[in-house]
């Protein structure tokens, strides 16, 4: 067996961009920050040395416009990478994501197509608040000729962003802050992990826990919990939630007949409902009891500690949702928590232990 | 000789300007005309009274240059030397329309031609022909992006994002601002200062000129001058021309008497007719004139009855899989 | 009985805006047009000379600064209305509908209530395209802190404007362009219709349809034909769909036990999965059969009258749903429609057969 | 004496501005000192070195004029008369901040003192101020909105578009602009052209003015200019003032050693801090600015304390009714 190459999810995009930009040389990357010494929380760092000035951009406080002068650099046949370090920022290029770029490709009769990537980062932490927090997945996977792409894995993050990258529509690309920091084997080489393909990160019987980035870490962590209850969970990591993988979903559900969908957004509207109503309007029979979602709570982002301590879902929200699911007793679940030395010292609203804030 | 007066303008370019504009005028007043009838489902923003500007910023562009517009670009996309039929056939949402139908008179696009594209979303063009010549300074061409917009769309915030970015990098941007004094029924002191936007276009750094846009030669001149700063890598330029839309803001009528401009107001400027004054300068003759007439006459029909035999778009265009390339 | 008084949607929502400003002169219009001869399809005219320049205002093309200056105005004790000839306008506004308008409120810890109405149309017909006739009622129903209002009959058109206006949040009050020209009996005195409650249009015993705005006209009409054959359905207007009148939703599965719901958006991430997940994640055993949901396709909206005609979804789409979920056969519809004399004339493209375009 | 020059400022002015100065320079250095201790669990943005605009602005307004910030506006806060304690408690997070402590820093209100709101999204809050002076206009109200802004912010359209509003109903709205020199790490030439921002506002139509704003006492007198215009009902006025941030851009740490800028660079600007070179126009004595200090100190540490002391807000207010008025 070849040894592991362990990186960050950091790392892991960074190397998918250096690669990308390598081996094709219409590939370019603009961002607010990008070229600068922090390099979008490590993602970008170096590029500028490495392929110049002219494939590696800063740009101008001005979230519209760049996003549509980066449509007309992808029908002119570039293949640009646009950086948004807080989704939030994006908001005010919604007219040319929605309005352009989705539908360049079908409204002028298929003749050109935007080969575009806009990366956003969104998660939660250190008293972010609520306007650089949001995650607004469900609002992209509603527009007609969006991609959505929301790894969770190192690996995936690379391999998703290569396919994002060579995919000729426009992609939007989340990442949580959080799988920056989480680590996993990444291979060397450049690969693509088709988008739209589900990946079942853990086998199970009992129930099906679909979800996608940073939930799906936390997903899986509750399912590996969940096993001294007895509990097998089987848990799909979405990759993509548009388009979803609905037959890898049908096959799990088919199986464990219970579902749980974990999101990171406010659950009203959320992508969460989206699955469950794919589940139940062509096959409910398979469900041996009530499907359940978590998410936020709908109510915009706090910033104090003290409330974002039970503003978002967690390990142990997702246990507790299962053991309802299944109607098992939830009461050992604080036992097993307080147990395990690997959740220990970490606070709630940091990525690791050694995060000291304050971007 | 006037200090600073352009050279003239040599009579070929007159012919061609003049070909350009009439035949613009005829396509127009044809859609007019034909409009009530029906068949022509979607909005139509006609540019008649305006098309001066259309034709002489046209004349001064090489086939190569790129050309985007937005919800009022017949006249744009004609100029540029987009196919006829396509466009007609395309607002009667037909299978033949440069868009397949999908897009109706407010997406036209010819790509052999170098139109780029319109869209009506008031400024929505801007940064993507902003984008078209940042990709080209990448890539090391040489083309210059033209974007037309009217005075109402500087008021759009992405529009001082565009000039602002098109600067820094001196991109070959060629902004072209068609003054009508209206966006749709709201006249300009319900909408903007007492200030000039070529002003903000100054201050932001761009080489900046105004002049009459029913006066198609001196747009003509305008242009390739500022077509030489561009072209010399000096950075975009920002042009203004002032004109007149004859007709309603949207569809085939005239709306003067509705209340939002006076009769006088349209009569004044119905006299300034940049195809008659074009005519004047042209002493074109008579035969020649009817001729041409005439000869555009049969085109248009043409496209018109290539249009109207055209299929629409089969059911199987409703299909999810076609809102992605593959 | 007193006679009734039958006006159109639009001027029914002239008169809320007229009477509200008489009674509450902290209320205010803004938009594009909305001084201007056309008035707005007819629901601003004459306002301007009856409540001067100083309330009836115009505004420049920038939707984002005047959103934003809008909520300064409500944050003032002022009552904006602020008005959008097309809903995809105020995709330039998202930034300040969801960062500010939606999250003052709460993120300020109270203090100030953003009392604004933003009226958007949205609809169909005419070719408009793919930039001028979005449905993106979802996208603002996931943030918390909007309203989301979407009246269908005249009547309510008038009393949820009404209440949108007094109501202390931000309210996005839809009206799709053809319930303007919808006509129905209206209330001539001033009245408010409470936000976040359903309105039952037809009682019915085999399934219910959901549905809102110009939808559930059609929905109604739909259930109307079906009782030829032998089906009861009762029909739910939302009018409000952000928040849900779950109640009502689910004491009508109760009685039907089937469900359909009938949006006016795309399918994909749509509110109609929403309302399926609301009532399979707390109720589903009410459910005898799958649940249905009927929208757009997801694709961009094309402008041609040869594909709007297969795009759109429409009385007969209703009809053969309903007859798909309660596996009746559904070969009748063609005909019954074909023998509706009020449905002759109209083409699929027009509110009424006297619409001329071009707007 | 030199034309145009400003009278001299008066003393009690001269007095209460270096108040204000060294009470922001010292609650935010105590700020940059403890955050380390993970308390503050919020990102912070610093305006230690760019405290002269805010102290100078704000002594030139009355009570009621309002104030708006966006992500760096402690400064602006605490000149405007903002509470500390609900300030330092905002900032803990705790249920005695400003907002419940569900903003953090970057989310500033008062009310009391017509501190209007700060938000982190840039350029979000300049058309709400401008709201903020429409609502005045329509109510017959007298007072002027102030918004701080950053340099970076001016390429956001929503600035643009702001301006364009403000001028055309003769707004009584003050942009105060902080050229620093950065956004975050990018330097101006990344982001704009050789291009003068006040010759923007200009164009618009503005009054417009700019200055050192290390020199408190230039920037005060620029203010009063500035607002006579205002309050004289002839349109919004712009003023851009010169100044650098120290610390980084968001936390409590220096950063010159990262690449972006060089230590010459910051060496340079620190010898023009305002603080200094006010008090050298001061002439306090040693022992008025001592007593000052430490009378400041004391202030300080028990906003401190008292944040530390109020308790977190209760899971309560994880209500999604919350999200709304009633
Ligand atoms: C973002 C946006 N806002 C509003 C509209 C509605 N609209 C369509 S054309 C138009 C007028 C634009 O005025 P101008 O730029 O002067 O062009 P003109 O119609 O005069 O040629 C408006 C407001 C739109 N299409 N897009
Ligand atoms: C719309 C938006 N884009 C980007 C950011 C990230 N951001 C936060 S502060 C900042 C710098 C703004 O620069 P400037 O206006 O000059 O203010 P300064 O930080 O220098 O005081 C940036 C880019 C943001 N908060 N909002
Ligand atoms: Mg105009
Ligand atoms: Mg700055």
């Amino acid at each position: 067996m070849p040894r592991k190459r362990i990186i960050n999810g950091a790392a892991a995009i960074r190397e998918a961009i250096d690669q990308s930009m390598k081996k094709d040389s219409s590939v370019f990357i603009v961002g607010e920050g990008v070229p600068d010494p922090k390099g979008v929380f490590g993602t970008t760092l170096g590029l500028r040395k490495k392929y110049t000035k002219n494939r590696v951009w800063d740009m101008p406080l001005s979230e519209n416009a760049m996003t549509g002068t980066v449509i007309g650099a992808a029908i002119s046949g570039m293949k640009p990478i646009l950086v948004h370090q807080r989704l939030d920022f994006a908001l005010l290029s919604l007219d040319q994501i929605i309005n352009n770029a989705a539908k360049w490709f079908y409204m002028f009769g298929g003749q050109q197509s935007v080969p575009l990537v806009i990366r956003m980062i969104i998660g939660h932490g250190w008293g972010q608040g609520a306007q650089h927090s949001q995650n607004l997945q469900a609002l992209f996977a509603h527009i007609p000729g969006l991609k959505v792409v929301m790894p969770s894995q190192p690996s995936d993050a690379k391999g998703l962003l290569i396919a994002s990258i060579q995919d000729p529509n426009p992609v939007i690309f989340l990442e949580h802050r959080w799988i920056h920091n989480a680590t996993g084997d990444v291979p060397k080489k450049l690969y693509a992990t088709p988008l739209g393909k589900a990946n079942i990160t853990k086998k199970g019987s009992d129930i099906t826990i679909i979800s996608s980035s940073y939930m799906a870490l936390e997903a899986l962590r509750a399912a590996q919990l969940l096993e001294s209850l007895n509990i097998s969970a089987e848990v799909v990591d979405l990759r993509t939630i548009s388009p979803l993988d609905e037959a890898t979903i049908i096959r799990s559900i088919k199986k464990t007949g219970r579902l749980l969908v974990v999101d990171s957004a406010w659950t009203n509207g959320g992508i969460a409902g989206e699955i469950i109503t794919r589940v139940v309007t062509k096959h409910m029979s398979l469900l041996k009891t009530m499907p359940a979602r978590i998410g936020l709570p709908n109510l915009p982002t706090p910033s104090s500690p003290g409330l974002t301590k039970y503003y978002y879902p967690n390990i142990e929200t997702i246990m507790r949702s299962v053991c309802d699911v299944l109607k098992k007793d939830s009461s050992p679940i604080k036992k097993i928590l307080a147990e395990d030395p690997s959740l220990a010292a970490v606070s709630h609203d940091v990525p690791n232990a050694s995060y000291m804030g304050p971007f | 000789m006037k200090k600073n007066m352009p050279k003239p303008v040599e009579g070929r370019h007159i012919q061609r300007i003049y070909k350009t504009l009439l035949r613009i005028r005829m396509v127009e007043e044809r859609i007019a005309e034909i409009y009530p009838e029906q068949q022509m489902r979607c909005p139509v923003h006609l540019s008649i009274g305006q098309e001066g500007i259309a034709a002489g910023v046209c004349e001064a562009l090489e086939m190569k240059d790129t050309v985007m517009s937005g919800h009022r670009a017949h006249a744009h996309y004609l100029a540029k030397g987009g196919d006829l039929k396509k466009m007609i056939a395309e607002i009667y949402g037909r299978e033949t329309g440069c868009c397949l139908g999908r897009g109706g008179s407010m997406h036209l696009i010819d790509l052999q031609a170098n139109f780029r594209g319109s869209t009506p979303i008031v400024g929505g063009t801007i940064p993507i022909a902003v984008g078209l010549a940042w990709a080209a300074k990448m890539k090391n061409e040489k083309q210059v992006s033209v974007i037309f917009l009217g005075e109402g769309t500087t008021e759009e915030g992405v529009f001082h994002e565009s000039l602002n970015f098109a600067e820094l990098h001196k991109l070959r941007v060629l902004f072209i601002c068609e003054d009508n004094l209206y966006s749709v029924y709201t006249p300009l002191d319900e909408r903007q200062p007492e200030r000039s936007r070529t002003g903000i276009a100054k201050a932001n750094g761009l080489y900046v000129d105004s002049g009459d846009g029913n006066k198609a030669l001196e747009v003509y001149a305008k242009t390739q001058k500022a077509l030489d700063y561009i072209r010399s890598d000096k950075g975009p330029a920002f042009l203004e021309f002032s004109t007149y839309r004859w007709r309603e803001h949207c569809g085939p009528n005239y709306d003067n008497a509705i209340g939002y401009r006076t009769e006088e107001e349209f009569e004044m400027w119905k006299k300034k007719d940049p195809l008659v004054q074009l005519e004047k300068i042209g002493k074109f003759t008579e035969q020649y004139k009817t001729s041409l007439r005439s000869k555009l006459d049969t085109e248009i029909s043409e496209a018109f009855e290539f249009a109207k035999q055209s299929s629409y778009p089969k059911k199987s265009d409703i299909n999810p899989n076609l809102a992605y390339a593959s």
